[in-house]
C-alpha cells in the first residue's frame, strides 16, 4: 500500500473533492490519501519551504500557474507529459495549459482554471435605469458604481479586494494595471511603480474604492467581498470567474437571481484587466510515491471527475475552466456565467500581459522567485493607502524602493 | 483586615468582578455560541444572542471534513509527550541548582532562559534541514523533542523555584538514612514537589497545545496537531463563522476543559518565585 | 549539601538539559551565521556562494528596518503596560471578598489557554470585522461610524488581541503575589493611618515589584516572538510588521535565507539587548 | 493619657464566641499583660482594642470616650506586631517616618522625633539599611520605633519578642520594661510566655478561652491564684498538683505546691519518692521524682550544691505554709 | 558501640576557615553536647561527622575505623534535625520505616522495630497520620523514631527543641534524657541554650569560632570555667565581670560573680547600687542594679520574697568562695 499526502487548499472545489474520494480508493485499492488541508497562505509557505528545502513531506501539492514555471524550471517537479492518453492533454484550454508548461514539459494538472470578470447585480443596475455592456471600460465601471451607492441602505457600487497580498489585491491590481498600459518593470528589469501608469491605476482604484466602496476595504479579501456580495451589499464586485458559482448558489445567496456578468473592464489600450490563474496538482520531484500520485493527480483532473461532479453536485459545481471539452458540453452550456468564463480565460495572455514589451511572463504576477515577497509589501503599502494612512504617491514611492531593494538583493 | 466586610461592599465587589470576568470571557462565550448557529445567524444583524435555532450542523460538517480524532490525538501525544519528557531532564537540572547552588546557577538559569529568545523564523531553515536530514519531518517524535527544549527553560526554572522551597534538611534525611541519590530525588523530593511539578505540567502542556509555528511547519498529515487542522478553517471561501466557530471550539476545548479542572493548581503554583 | 560527591552529581544531573540547549542553541545559530553570510535563494538553486556582509547591510538599510524594530518594542511595551496595569487592577479585584469568586477567575482565565491562531481568528471575523463583527454591530448601535479596526488602528488592534491572551497569565502571578502580602503590613499601615490609596501606593504596589518583574520578564520573552495573531489578522501591513515577521517575510515569502538569516542575527541580538535590560533588572529583583 | 475601658465587649467569627461577654479596665500609664495559653483569645482582644476588628458587642471607650466605632488610625494607639511588620521595601528611617508623613508632619518635626527615637533605640547606626539587612532584634526596635514616634496614647504589643532567640529575648524584654519606666505610656502586652509576663507586667490578665480568670500583680497571682489553672499556669516549672487522701488532709480535693517549696533530703520528710532525672543547671538543680504515690511526678527545685542521682530514693517536705488549696471546681480555698 | 574520634579536622567554606584544627574523642555511650553562640560552627561540626560535608583536611574515625571518606549512610549514624525533617507526604509509619526501606530490612523486621519504636516513643496513635496533622512534640518524636530504628551506633541532634515553645521544650529534654538513660547509645547534641546543655550533657563542648574553649562535665564548666568566655556562656543569668580596683583587690584583672551568688539587703554588703529594673517571677526575683560603681549592670538573684522597687538604694555582697579570677587574656587564675 502506497501513502500519498497530498496539499491542498481549503477552497470549495478542493474540499468537494476530498469527498469524492472513494471513486478513486475504489479503483485504487492499494492506495492511500492522506490530506493535508491548508488556508492559502499557510498552504503556499508550507509547500515552497517544503520544495526548496527538499523535505519531501508531500507527494501531490496544490500550486498555481504562479508557481509552476519556476519550479519547472528548476526540475523541482516531475513531468506529467507521460500521463495516460485517455485523460487528453490536449482539451485542456491553451491558456491554462500554457501557463503550465515548460520547455514543452507539462509540470502540473489544472484542477481549475479562472479569470477574473465583473459580476454585478440586474436589480440595482435596472433600478439605476443602466444598463451593463458585454465589454465595459472603466469609466462605464465608476458610472455605474456610482449610481448603484446607496451608503444609508449599506449597498456599496462596487467590492474589490483591498486586503493586502500578492494573492490578493495585488492580482487584482496588477491585472488592472495592464489595462491601463503599465509594468512592473521595464525589459531591464528596472521596478515602474511609481511612474505615470501605475499612479493613473492606483488613483482610479482609490477613487472607486473611497467613494463607492464598503468600509474597511483594506481588509476585504475574496471572502470578505464574496460574504458582503453575497448578503446583497455590493452593487459589482470584480473577482475572480469561480465566485460565480458562490453568487448564484441560492443555498448561500440572497442575490443569487440578479446577478449578471461581463468582462473585465478596459481603458481601450488593447488589454482587459482581467487575470488567468489555475489551481494545479504536480508532484514534487522528490516524492517516494510518484506513480500513486500520478494516478491521483490524473483522476482528479480528469474528464471523468467532472462527470463525478456532475452528477453528484450539479453541473454548476463542477471546478471549471481547464477543458475545451466542458465547454462544448451542452449541459454546461445552460449554466450561467459559462461562456462568460470561458470569454475571460481567452482574453488573458500570460506572455504578454501588458500594454508595453516586458521580460517576464505571468498577468497578473511576474513568474520570478521575488515576487511573492515583493508583491506583498507593495500590496500592504497600497493596502496602507486605501485605509487612508498615506497617500497614493507616498505609497508607492516607497512600493518602487522596496522593489528595487528586492531586485537588487535578488541580483537583477 | 479581617474586620467584617460589609454586605454593600461585597455587593460592589461580585458586581464588578463578574462584569470583568464575562467581558473577559465573552470572546470565548461567543464563539461557542457561534458555533451552534447557522452560517446565516451567525452574521445576522442584529445579532442574536442566546435567541437562535440551536444546531449541530456545524459539528457534523466539522467532524465529516477533516479526522478531528486523529488531531485532537496528535496534539495530545505532542503537548503530553514533550511536557513529559522535560520535566525528567528538568528534575535534575533543577535539583541540582535548587540544592547544590554554585556561583554560576543564576547564570545559567538566566542563560537557559535567554535561549527561548532565539527568534524561531529566524532559524526554521536549518532546524527543517536538520530535520530532513534526519527524517524527523511529519513525526510526533521530533516536534516532542522541539517543543520540549522550546519549553524546558520554563520547565527548569519553575521547577527550581519550587524545588528551593523544599529545606535541604529533607534531601540529608534520606540521604543519611541510606537513600541514593535517585531514591532520593524519587522517593522523597518529586512526591513533595508534586504540586508545583504539577503546575510546571500544566503551564508547558498549554503552552506546548497552543504552539502554532513549530507544529505547523514541521508536520504535514501524520503528526499534525490541532493547530493544523484550525489552519485548514481559517478562511475557507466565504465567510463561514459558524463553521469556523465550531472547529475553534472543538481546537480549544480540551485544554480548556483542563485548565478549568485544575485551576487550583494553576493559580496556586504560577509563580516562578515572584512570591516571597 | 555540598560533599565533593554531590557536587559531582550535580554536574551529572545538570548536564543533560544543559547540553541538550546548548545543541539546541549552537547548531542552528551556527548554520543561520553560516547562511547569513551567504547569497543562499533556494528558488534559484541554493547556495550561491559567500558574500560578506551584504546580506547585513542590506538587512539594515532596507527600508522595513527600523520600522520593524519600532513596531515590535511598540508591541511588546504596549502589551506589558495594558497587561501589567490591568492585571495590577484584576489581582487587587479578584482578591476582594465577593461571591462566585472561584468562578470569576475561570472566567478570567479562560484566554491563556485559546491558541493564538483560534484568538486571532475570532477577534479578526467575529469582533474587529468593519461590516459583520460585533464591534461594527455596537458601533452602529451607538450611531458611530463602525472602524475598520485591523485596517486603521491595525497596531492598537493586535495590541489588544494580545493583551487578551496574556493578561490571565499577568493576573495569575499578581494575584498569587497580593495573596502572600503580609496582612499584619496592611494592619500596621492602617494603624499607622495610611488611607486605602496610601496603602496601595505604598505597600501593595511595591510589595508587587518583583511579580511584575517577573511577569514582565516572561512575557517579553514571548511577546518578541509573536507570530501567528500577525500571520492571522494583518499579515504585517498597516504598519504591524514585526522585525519576526520582516524575517518571516524574507525567509519564507521572499525565499531569500541569507537575507533573512542576517535578519535572524539581529533579531538574537535585539532580544538580548532587551534580555540584558531585563536580566540586570530581574537579577537585581530576585536575589533581593 | 491613655485609660481603656472594655465594657461587656463580646467578639465571635461566624457562630462561634471567641470573646464571651467581658470588661476590663487599664489604667493609665499600666503595663498590662494579656497571658494564656494558645488560641485563647489574645491576639483577638488587643486586634479588638487596636480597631483592626470589630466588637460583636459591647463597648470599647479610651480615655473616657467611646471609640466603638473610631478607626484604628484615629485612636491614637500604636501597635507592635509579632512579625514586626515592617515595610521591607523602605529603609528603616522610611518605616518610622511613614505614620508621621500619613499624618502630614512638618519634615522637620519628623526629623527631630526620628532622631529622637533612633537615639533611644540604638538605631542611628542603620537608619539607612532596610529591614533585611537587620537583625531580629533591630528589626524589633525599628517596629517599636515606628510605635513611638506616633506618640501614642497606649502602645499595643502582640508577643512581639516570640520570634527572636531566648537570649535577645531576655534583652529586648529588659529595654522594652526600661522604655516604660521612662515613657510611663499605657502599654498592653500579649504573650503566652509567663516569664514575660512576670517580669514585665504591673497586671496581668490571665486569659483561658475568652474568658478572664484573674486579674492581677504578678505577685497575686504567684501567690493567691483564684484556680488552678491559674496556678498551673503562673510559675515555672509548674506547680505540682496532688489529690486523693494527701489533699484531703488539707480539707481541699486538690493541693498544689510549687517545686521551690519542697525540699528533699536523703532521710527526713514526710513524702518520698525515687529520682528519676535530675538537672543540674550550676544554680539550681531541679529532680523529677517518680513513686511518689502522690502523682505522676513531682518536680523539686533545690539548690545546685545539693546531688543525687538516677534511681536513688528521697524524701521530700513541702512548706506547710506555701502549700494551695483547691475545691473540686478547682477553686481557690481561702 | 559509638566511639567519634576527630582528629586534626578542619573545615573551609571557600576561603573561610570555619573549623580550625580540631582534636575530639566522644566516648562510647556518652551525651555530648555542643554549645557555642550562633555561627560558632556546632551544626558544621556536626556535618562533618554525619558526612554530609567533606572535611578539608583531617580525619575521623568512627569505633577506631577511619570513616574520613565513607558517605553519610554508611556510618552508622542516625542525625534528627532542627526542622525535624520529616517527610511531609509519607504517614507517620512510612516515614519511620523509610531507611529501613533504604537498607531493604525484611518486611516484619521492619514492623516489629516500627511497633517498637512507636511503643517507647508513645506514638502508636499516630502512626497513620501525616506529619502536617502532628503537633511540634509529635513530629520530634517521630524524627527520633525514624533515628531509632536503626539502630545506629550514634545520635546526632542539631538543635532538635529549638522550634518548640518553652514548656514543650521542657518536656522533650526530659524524654531525650531518659531515652539516653535506657539505649545506652553515644548522642551527640548540638544546642545553644545553654539550659539543655547542662541538663542533658554527660561531657559539654564550649565552642567558639571553631575553636573549643572548654571540654567538661557541665558542673565542671559551671564551677571552674577555664576562661571568660566559658564563664560567661554557661550560667544563667549570666556571670557579673567587674574591672578595674575591685578585681585588683583580689589579685586579678576581672573578677566574675554569679547573679544567685550575691546576696542583697537595704543596709548590709561592701558593695551598693540602685535598683534599675525588678523582675518577680515569684520563686526568685532578678535586681537589674545600676550605679555600682562596679560595671555597667550587676544583675543579682534573690528569692521570691525579697521586694525592692524601682530606684531603692541596696548594699549587695558577694559571697567570697564563689569569686572566678580570670587575668588580662580573660584566662581562670587557679
Ligand atoms: N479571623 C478569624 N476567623 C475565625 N476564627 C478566628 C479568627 N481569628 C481568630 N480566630 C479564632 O479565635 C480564637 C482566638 O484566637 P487568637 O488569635 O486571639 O488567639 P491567641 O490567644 O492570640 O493565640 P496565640 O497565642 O496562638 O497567638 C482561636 O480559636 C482562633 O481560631
Ligand atoms: N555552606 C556554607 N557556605 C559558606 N559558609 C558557611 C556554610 N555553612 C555555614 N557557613 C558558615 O560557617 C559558620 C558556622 O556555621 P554553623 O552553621 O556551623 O554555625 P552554628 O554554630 O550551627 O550556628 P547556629 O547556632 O546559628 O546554628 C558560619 O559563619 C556560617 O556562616
Ligand atoms: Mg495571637
Ligand atoms: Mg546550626
Amino acid at each position: 500500500e502506497t501513502t500519498v499526502t497530498i496539499a491542498t487548499v481549503n477552497n470549495g472545489d478542493m474540499i468537494r473533492m476530498q469527498g469524492l474520494t472513494d471513486d478513486f480508493t475504489a479503483q485504487n485499492p492499494d492506495i492511500k490519501l492522506e490530506w493535508v488541508t491548508l488556508e492559502e497562505n499557510v498552504l503556499r509557505q508550507r509547500v515552497t519551504q517544503d520544495i526548496a528545502a527538499k523535505g519531501g513531506q508531500f507527494d501531490v501539492m496544490t500550486i498555481g500557474t504562479y508557481e509552476v514555471p519556476i519550479w519547472g524550471k528548476q526540475g523541482w517537479l516531475v513531468s506529467l507529459n507521460d500521463l495516460p492518453d485517455a485523460w487528453d492533454a490536449d482539451d485542456l484550454l491553451p491558456a491554462i495549459r500554457g501557463g503550465l508548461t515548460v520547455d514543452g514539459e507539462l509540470y502540473a494538472a489544472p484542477f481549475y482554471g479562472e479569470s477574473s470578470m465583473v459580476m454585478y447585480r440586474k436589480d440595482l443596475m435596472a433600478a439605476a435605469g443602466m444598463e451593463m455592456p458585454e465589454a465595459p471600460t472603466w469609466d462605464e465601471i465608476k458610472a455605474a458604481a456610482a449610481a448603484m451607492t446607496d451608503k444609508e441602505g449599506e449597498v456599496y457600487g462596487i467590492c474589490l479586494r483591498g486586503k493586502a497580498g500578492w494573492g490578493e489585491n495585488m492580482a487584482f491590481l496588477t491585472a488592472m494595471s495592464n489595462s491601463f498600459g503599465a509594468r512592473w518593470f521595464d525589459e531591464n528589469w528596472k521596478p515602474e511603480l511609481n511612474g505615470a501608469e501605475w499612479t493613473a491605476t492606483v488613483n482610479y482604484y482609490m477613487d472607486l474604492m473611497n467613494n463607492y466602496g464598503p468600509p474597511g476595504a483594506s481588509t476585504n479579501g475574496f471572502n470578505e467581498n464574496l460574504s458582503l456580495f453575497q448578503q446583497g451589499k455590493c452593487g459589482m464586485w470584480i473577482d475572480a470567474t469561480v465566485a460565480a458559482s458562490f453568487v448564484t448558489n441560492p443555498k448561500d445567496s440572497t442575490v443569487a437571481d440578479q446577478v449578471g456578468f461581463a468582462l473585465a473592464p478596459d481603458n481601450g489600450m488593447g488589454k482587459r484587466g482581467n487575470w488567468l490563474w489555475a489551481w494545479s496538482l504536480g508532484i514534487p520531484a522528490g516524492s517516494d510515491a510518484t506513480d500513486a500520485a500520478k494516478k491521483f493527480v490524473a483522476w482528479a483532473t480528469s474528464k471523468e471527475y467532472t462527470a463525478l461532479v456532475a452528477s453528484k453536485e450539479g453541473w454548476a459545481n463542477v471546478p471549471p475552466g481547464t477543458r475545451t471539452s466542458l465547454y462544448e458540453n451542452a449541459e454546461y452550456a445552460k449554466v450561467p456565467f459559462a461562456a462568460m468564463t470561458l470569454g475571460s480565460i481567452n482574453a488573458a495572455d500570460p506572455t504578454a500581459p501588458s500594454v508595453k514589451p516586458v521580460p517576464y511572463t505571468g498577468v497578473q504576477f511576474v513568474a520570478i522567485p521575488e515576487f511573492a515577497g515583493i508583491a506583498t509589501q507593495v500590496g500592504q503599502e497600497i493596502s496602507a493607502a486605501l485605509a487612508g494612512q498615506q497617500t497614493v504617491e507616498q505609497a508607492l514611492d516607497k512600493a518602487q524602493m522596496l522593489t528595487s531593494e528586492e531586485m537588487e538583493a535578488a541580483g537583477y | 483586615m479581617a474586620r467584617s466586610v460589609t454586605q454593600k461592599r461585597k455587593i460592589i465587589n461580585t458586581a464588578a468582578a463578574w462584569s470583568v470576568g464575562l467581558l473577559i470571557f465573552f470572546p470565548i462565550l461567543w464563539t461557542i455560541l457561534t458555533s451552534f448557529k447557522t452560517e446565516a445567524q451567525a452574521i445576522s444583524d442584529p445579532p442574536v444572542f442566546l435567541a437562535f435555532d440551536w444546531t449541530l450542523e456545524n459539528y457534523t460538517v466539522v467532524l465529516e471534513r477533516s479526522d478531528y480524532m486523529r488531531f485532537l490525538w496528535n496534539s495530545i501525544i505532542i503537548a503530553g509527550g514533550s511536557t513529559l519528557l522535560g520535566i525528567i531532564i528538568a528534575i535534575p537540572a533543577a535539583w541540582s541548582m535548587a540544592f547544590v547552588p554554585s556561583k554560576r546557577t543564576k547564570d545559567i538559569l538566566l542563560w537557559m532562559l535567554s535561549t527561548k529568545m532565539l527568534p524561531a523564523v529566524g532559524v526554521l531553515y536549518p532546524i527543517y534541514l536538520i530535520f530532513i536530514k534526519m527524517g524527523l519531518l511529519d513525526s510526533k517524535i521530533g516536534l516532542v523533542v522541539v517543543l520540549m527544549l522550546i519549553n524546558l527553560p520554563i520547565i527548569v526554572w519553575m521547577l527550581y523555584t519550587y524545588f528551593k522551597e523544599i529545606p535541604g534538611e529533607i534531601l540529608e534525611a534520606a540521604r543519611m538514612d541510606g537513600a541514593s541519590l535517585r531514591e532520593e530525588v524519587l522517593y522523597v523530593l518529586t512526591p513533595m514537589a508534586i504540586p508545583g511539578i504539577a503546575s510546571t505540567v500544566l503551564l508547558n502542556v498549554i503552552l506546548a497545545w497552543n504552539e502554532a509555528f513549530w507544529t505547523l511547519n514541521l508536520t504535514a498529515a501524520k503528526a499534525a496537531p490541532l493547530t493544523a487542522f484550525i489552519a485548514s478553517y481559517s478562511s475557507p471561501e466565504g465567510l463561514f463563522y459558524a463553521k469556523l466557530s465550531a472547529a475553534s471550539t472543538m481546537a480549544i476545548a480540551p485544554i480548556l476543559i483542563l485548565g478549568w479542572f485544575s485551576q487550583k493548581q494553576l493559580v496556586s503554583g504560577l509563580t516562578f518565585g515572584a512570591v516571597k | 549539601m555540598a560533599t565533593q560527591h554531590s557536587r559531582s552529581a550535580a554536574r551529572l544531573m545538570m548536564a543533560p538539559a544543559v547540553i541538550l540547549l546548548l545543541g539546541w542553541m549552537l547548531v542552528p545559530l551556527i548554520m543561520t551565521l553560516l547562511f547569513s553570510f551567504k547569497k543562499y535563494l533556494p528558488l534559484r538553486g541554493g547556495d550561491l556562494g559567500w558574500v560578506g556582509f551584504d546580506n547585513y547591510i542590506r538587512f539594515v538599510t532596507s527600508s522595513a528596518f527600523w520600522p520593524s524594530v519600532l513596531t515590535t518594542l511598540t508591541i511588546v511595551g504596549g502589551v506589558l503596560v495594558i497587561t501589567v496595569v490591568l492585571g495590577v487592577f484584576l489581582a487587587i479585584l479578584l482578591n476582594q471578598p465577593m461571591w462566585g469568586q472561584g468562578i470569576v477567575r475561570i472566567l478570567v482565565i479562560a484566554p491563556f489557554f485559546v491558541m493564538p491562531t483560534v484568538s486571532a481568528l475570532v477577534w479578526k471575523n467575529m469582533f474587529m470585522d468593519p461590516v459583520n463583527g460585533l464591534f461594527a454591530h455596537l458601533w452602529k448601535f451607538f450611531g458611530a461610524e463602525p472602524v475598520a479596526w485591523l485596517s486603521e488602528a491595525s497596531l492598537s488592534s493586535i495590541v489588544m488581541i494580545v493583551s487578551w491572551q496574556w493578561l490571565p497569565f499577568a493576573t495569575l502571578i499578581l494575584l498569587t503575589a497580593i495573596q502572600s502580602l503580609d496582612s499584619e503590613q496592611l494592619e500596621a499601615s492602617e494603624m499607622d493611618g495610611a488611607p486605602k490609596l496610601a496603602q496601595f501606593g505604598y505597600i501593595t504596589l511595591p510589595h508587587l515589584g518583583r511579580a511584575i518583574t517577573v511577569v514582565v520578564l516572561i512575557q517579553t520573552i514571548f511577546l518578541l516572538s509573536i507570530f501567528a495573531e500577525i500571520f492571522v489578522t494583518t499579515q504585517g501591513s498597516f504598519g504591524t510588521r514585526t522585525l519576526t515577521y520582516l524575517i518571516y517575510q524574507r525567509v519564507l515569502e521572499s525565499q531569500n535565507v541569507g537575507l533573512g538569516s542576517a535578519g535572524g542575527v539581529y533579531a538574537i541580538i535585539l532580544a538580548n539587548i532587551v534580555a540584558i535590560f531585563l536580566m540586570r533588572m530581574v537579577g537585581k529583583n530576585l536575589d533581593a | 493619657m491613655g485609660q481603656i475601658q472594655l465594657n461587656q465587649v463580646t467578639k465571635s467569627f461566624g457562630a462561634v464566641e471567641v470573646i464571651p461577654p467581658l470588661d476590663l479596665t487599664i489604667e493609665d500609664g499600666e503595663f498590662c499583660v494579656f497571658v494564656g495559653p494558645s488560641g485563647c483569645g489574645k491576639s483577638t482582644l488587643l486586634r479588638l482594642i487596636a480597631g483592626l476588628e470589630d466588637v460583636t458587642s459591647g463597648h470599647i471607650a479610651i480615655d473616657g470616650n467611646d471609640a466603638t466605632m473610631t478607626p484604628p488610625a484615629k485612636r491614637g494607639l500604636a501597635m507592635v506586631f509579632q512579625s514586626y511588620a515592617l515595610y521591607p521595601h523602605m529603609s528603616v528611617r522610611k518605616n518610622i517616618a511613614f505614620p508621621m508623613k500619613m499624618a502630614k508632619l512638618p519634615e522637620d518635626e519628623q526629623k527631630r522625633r526620628i532622631d529622637a527615637a533612633a537615639q533611644a533605640l540604638n538605631l542611628t547606626d542603620y537608619l539607612d539599611r532596610r529591614p533585611g539587612q537587620l537583625s531580629g532584634g533591630q528589626r524589633q526596635r525599628v517596629a517599636i520605633g515606628r510605635a513611638i514616634v506616633r506618640e501614642p496614647s497606649a502602645f499595643l504589643f502582640d508577643e512581639p519578642l516570640s520570634n527572636l532567640d531566648a537570649a535577645l529575648r531576655v534583652g529586648m524584654r529588659l529595654e522594652i520594661s526600661e522604655l516604660h519606666e521612662r515613657l510611663k505610656t499605657t502599654m498592653i502586652y500579649v504573650t503566652h510566655d509567663q516569664v514575660e509576663a512576670m517580669t514585665m507586667a504591673d497586671k496581668i490578665v490571665v486569659l483561658q478561652a475568652g474568658l478572664i480568670e484573674q486579674v492581677g500583680s504578678p505577685l497575686d497571682l504567684y501567690h493567691t491564684p483564684r484556680n488552678k489553672f491559674v496556678a498551673g499556669f503562673i510559675g515555672s516549672p509548674k506547680m505540682n498538683f496532688i489529690e486523693g487522701p494527701e489533699a484531703a488532709k488539707y480539707d481541699a480535693h486538690t493541693i498544689g505546691i510549687r517545686p521551690e517549696h519542697i525540699t528533699v533530703s536523703a532521710d527526713e520528710g514526710p513524702w518520698s519518692g525515687v529520682v528519676s532525672v535530675s538537672e543540674h543547671l550550676g544554680s539550681d538543680t531541679f529532680f523529677h521524682i517518680h513513686e511518689t504515690g502522690l502523682a505522676d511526678t513531682i518536680t523539686v527545685r533545690a539548690d545546685g550544691e545539693v546531688n543525687f542521682r538516677h534511681g536513688d530514693r528521697i524524701r521530700l517536705s513541702p512548706r506547710a505554709d506555701m502549700i494551695h488549696r483547691f475545691d473540686a471546681e478547682g477553686l481557690r480555698i481561702a
